[in-house]
């Protein structure tokens, strides 16, 4: 369960990013986060993951008060997490079998199945071909798919996607939100950035609007 | 296997493959600490050297007591006991005024050419003592003839030669300046290490920046960079220290005569034992401090976001 | 005028990224370039300005023969485009303003003009108010805008445009999209590779459809 | 303005804007220089100084010739023409049997305690001959002094003191090994300097690669980075001067007894000007070297693909 009360976000000079934001989230859900450009959008996330603070309100996410964490304990939160950045975050020295089981390791999981499920991962976005390239090496949708399967390997229990089908074809894009609904069904909460009016349409899923940092419909 | 070792051993997996990932800055590193521990140690070797030279000549040195004709032997015997209860003296050598003017007008032959035959001699008997190596012996020394000067039986006392006095307080500065040229060369040193592993730790903050958001603890994060720099360490200085001992032999060899000419027996020496651990020890003491200031000042500042 | 004749680009391992293309492009030509994830358009905008080199074929930009040119003159042939990277490459440690500024720097510009140039260029993408700020405090879109600045602003004679959009809501796009036409019907060419369904849909230009390599329809 | 000026104030004003985005780089750089000028400055003030001294006490040597008793005049003006035709010869002093007899007698008693009165004196005339200072100056002495053995009217030859002569090849075995230690250290230095150097601008390939990407001619892209160098080498070499600059006036006053006492009249040295802009000159150099080799070799790779 996720939910944020009355967050204000301000990063430093001009109108607050987001300004008395609420929104709750029940577990098990799918919900897409959309709004035009610099809506705040990407600040939600970065605050869900602890990687920004927020300079009032509250934020819950499984019952964690993120706002309490510190540097030695934010890990715990993020391990329930499985995020796709915007910018994606491939480690450029690392291929991208490498960049996927990566995620496992920082977790400390079971070697034996490292490899196991770094192969599954890269077989669900369709890159089993690619996997001894570097990032360097690969498309810009490559590298999105690349970010999407480093988010999933761990099956975490909440995944958040910021914007991850931005550099993907329509066909590609439609079995990547298949794979998410798959997921979901198996108990994931997500929340999904998108500004594609492609992936809202079918209108399966809550959709929340952002508009300058403030919620418009959710 | 118990978390704790896992976590090592992890660890240790995360170096070796960064090290791969980064062969560049990883080997630009190791160099500098190999450059770094180089200049140390042959600063090092040359203080040592310049010390065991110091102590070799120094063994040199020597009291002459010169006895007055009139010397009474209850006089005599006196002197032998104060010279016996003195500890710092390491020989004692009776000299007769026969074998002293024979000696004497041997060194003037040889090095004025011209045959001293005065029909009787002049010189009056006399002790050669020589003293036991230690920290303040010269002054030990000096105190000790003021002492024998004022002892009826002694006619005068020679000690050391002119230079020898020169010499040692030539050494004495060198070392005290060695010594400030070293610790300003160390602070140097260390300083130039640990900017070059700040500045390899830099070049990654993306990585430890993914790290941390993708759930690595604080010290998952921080180990790999800190066994790095120590390995980083170690692998400098052993470098560095290869190549010292290739140097050290090579001298050795070749400037045995010019050292054989400069102190008899004294051997060229190297960085002892002691300090070549500490060397290691310092090398690799730099490689985890740097990397670890490195990794955990980049980490308050995220930290602070 | 743009032109590719049987180019063959292969980067190593694998099928070729580009398998004998061919594509003419007039002067003036709006362009847009489509194929899924990995089809090779990416890879066509690099061969254009220099960037990849390729193994067999023809490619002429404007006259020149792009593979006869070497690191001494390629930025004359550079100095014609405006390209618009897929990842943006903005430099971390300028500011908005300075990331335009630079593009007429490093090409020798009027110092005087290149302030008022700038002033326009982030006018025209909506970005004024976030001038001094640097790419990291900018959200996904706001930066894709900045990188479209800064390909505009020299008004060069072509523009490369690689998945301009994607990072970008519907209203935004649009617009950008408006302006991408206006300069082209002052004369400039524009190839523009997307993946966006709503961009292609009004179907006002030529579109080539690439895919493995392989032109499908052009 | 023409194009040349033009593209030199882009570059500059381009270095001036990449200083302040990569002030810490910049201040590594700079403080790694610093570092490495400041060693090798300090190994050069040493060197000079040894030197010095080296020299102050090589002043003393001096040639003794004694005379036969019964040399005829013309063999004593023979004797003096060549002195005279020795063009390296600075001063010659003609010592009688009586004045040296005098002394030597004077000094023995100092010395020994004893004084001497044999009612004769047993000492020739003699010959003192000090020598202009010139590199090979004790290997002509005893030469020349050889040459005068050989003459007629010349009793013996007495050259130098034992100690000098140890005492030199001492010093010239100092001078050599500080010698090789110098190359060493510069050789290091240099490798440490351009490696920092290389580094800060690994850090910065992805600008590289945007400014060739978006019609940069290479040396628009180089010129900046070289400037960088540049400065970084001059910033470097006059921080570390004025640092040493600062030793050098301490040392100077704190130990200027025990100089005077080394070597009475010897100025402590600071490194003598040609050196101070060869030290400057060299670090600017470096600066230039490392970073047109490092965009280069960067460029290189990227032109490559
Ligand atoms: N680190 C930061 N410092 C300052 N301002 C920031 C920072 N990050 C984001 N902002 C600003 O906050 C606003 C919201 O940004 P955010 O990234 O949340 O937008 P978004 O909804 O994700 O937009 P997009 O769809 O373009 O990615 C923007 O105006 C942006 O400029
Ligand atoms: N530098 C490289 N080295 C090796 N392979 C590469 C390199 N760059 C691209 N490729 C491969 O070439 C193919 C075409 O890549 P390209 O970037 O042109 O695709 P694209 O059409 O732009 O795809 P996207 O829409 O995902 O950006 C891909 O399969 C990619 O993996
Ligand atoms: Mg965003
Ligand atoms: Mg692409």
């Amino acid at each position: 369960m996720i939910q944020l009360f009355n967050v204000i976000k301000n990063y430093g000079s001009g109108k607050p990013a987001l300004d008395d934001v609420s929104i709750k989230i029940e577990k098990g859900e799918f919900v897409f986060l959309t709004g035009p450009s610099g809506a705040g959008k990407t600040t939600i996330l970065k605050i869900l993951f602890g990687w920004e603070h927020y300079e009032e309100g509250q934020v819950l996410v499984q019952g964690i008060n993120v706002g309490r964490l510190d540097a030695g304990n934010i890990h715990t939160l993020r391990r329930s997490m499985g995020v796709i950045f915007q910018d994606y975050k491939l480690l450029p020295n690392k291929t991208v079998f490498e960049n996927v089981a990566f995620a496992q390791e920082v977790t400390n999981r079971d070697r034996k199945k490292i490899k196991f499920k770094t192969w599954e991962a890269l077989k669900n976005v369709g890159l089993t071909p690619k996997k001894d390239s570097f990032p360097a090496q690969l498309s810009g949708g490559e590298q999105q798919r690349v970010a999407i399967a480093r988010a999933m390997v761990n099956t975490p229990p909440i995944i958040l996607a910021d914007e991850p089908t931005g550099n993907l074809d329509q066909e590609i894009s439609s079995e990547i939100l298949k794979l998410f609904e798959e997921i979901n069904r198996n108990g994931a909460t997500i929340v999904f950035a998108t500004h594609s009016q492609e992936i809202l349409k079918p209108g399966k899923h809550r959709v929340i609007v952002l508009n300058r940092g403030k919620v418009v419909s959710s | 296997m118990n978390s704790a070792t896992q976590t090592l051993l992890t660890s240790l997996r995360t170096t070796v493959s960064n090290i791969r990932a980064n062969k560049q800055t990883f080997l630009i590193s190791v160099m500098t600490i190999a450059i770094s521990v180089g200049i140390l140690g042959l600063f090092l070797i040359i203080f040592f050297n310049l010390n065991a030279l110091l102590t070799s000549w120094n063994q040199q040195v020597q009291l002459v007591v010169y006895l007055k004709n009139d010397i009474s032997p209850s006089e005599k015997s006196d002197l032998k006991d104060i010279f016996k209860s003195n500890s710092k003296i390491q020989s004692m050598e009776e000299v007769s005024k026969e074998k002293a003017w024979e000696e004497f007008k041997l060194t003037q032959k040889n090095s004025v050419g011209l045959e001293l035959d005065l029909g009787f001699n002049p010189l009056p008997d006399s002790y050669k003592i020589r003293f036991k190596a230690s920290e303040n012996r010269s002054r030990h020394i000096s105190e000790f003839a003021g002492q024998l000067q004022k002892n009826r039986g002694v006619e005068s006392v020679e000690y050391g030669e002119k230079w020898i006095d020169r010499f040692e307080k030539f050494m004495i500065f060198c070392q005290l300046f060695l010594l400030g040229v070293g610790v300003l060369l160390s602070l140097g040193l260390i300083l130039i290490i640990s900017n070059t592993i700040r500045l390899s730790i830099y070049s990654r903050q993306d990585e430890i920046e993914l790290m941390l958001l993708i759930g690595a603890t604080p010290s998952f994060v921080k180990i790999p960079f800190i066994f790095e720099g120590i390995l980083q360490g170690l692998a400098g200085s052993f470098v560095s220290l290869g190549f010292m001992g290739a140097v050290y032999s090579y001298l050795k060899t070749e400037f045995r005569p010019s050292i054989d000419s400069l102190a008899r027996g004294m051997e060229l020496q190297f960085i002892s034992q002691p300090f070549l651990l500490m060397l290691v020890g310092l090398s690799i003491l730099i490689g985890f401090v740097a990397s670890y200031i490195s990794t955990y000042q980049y980490m308050q500042v995220l930290n602070k976001r």
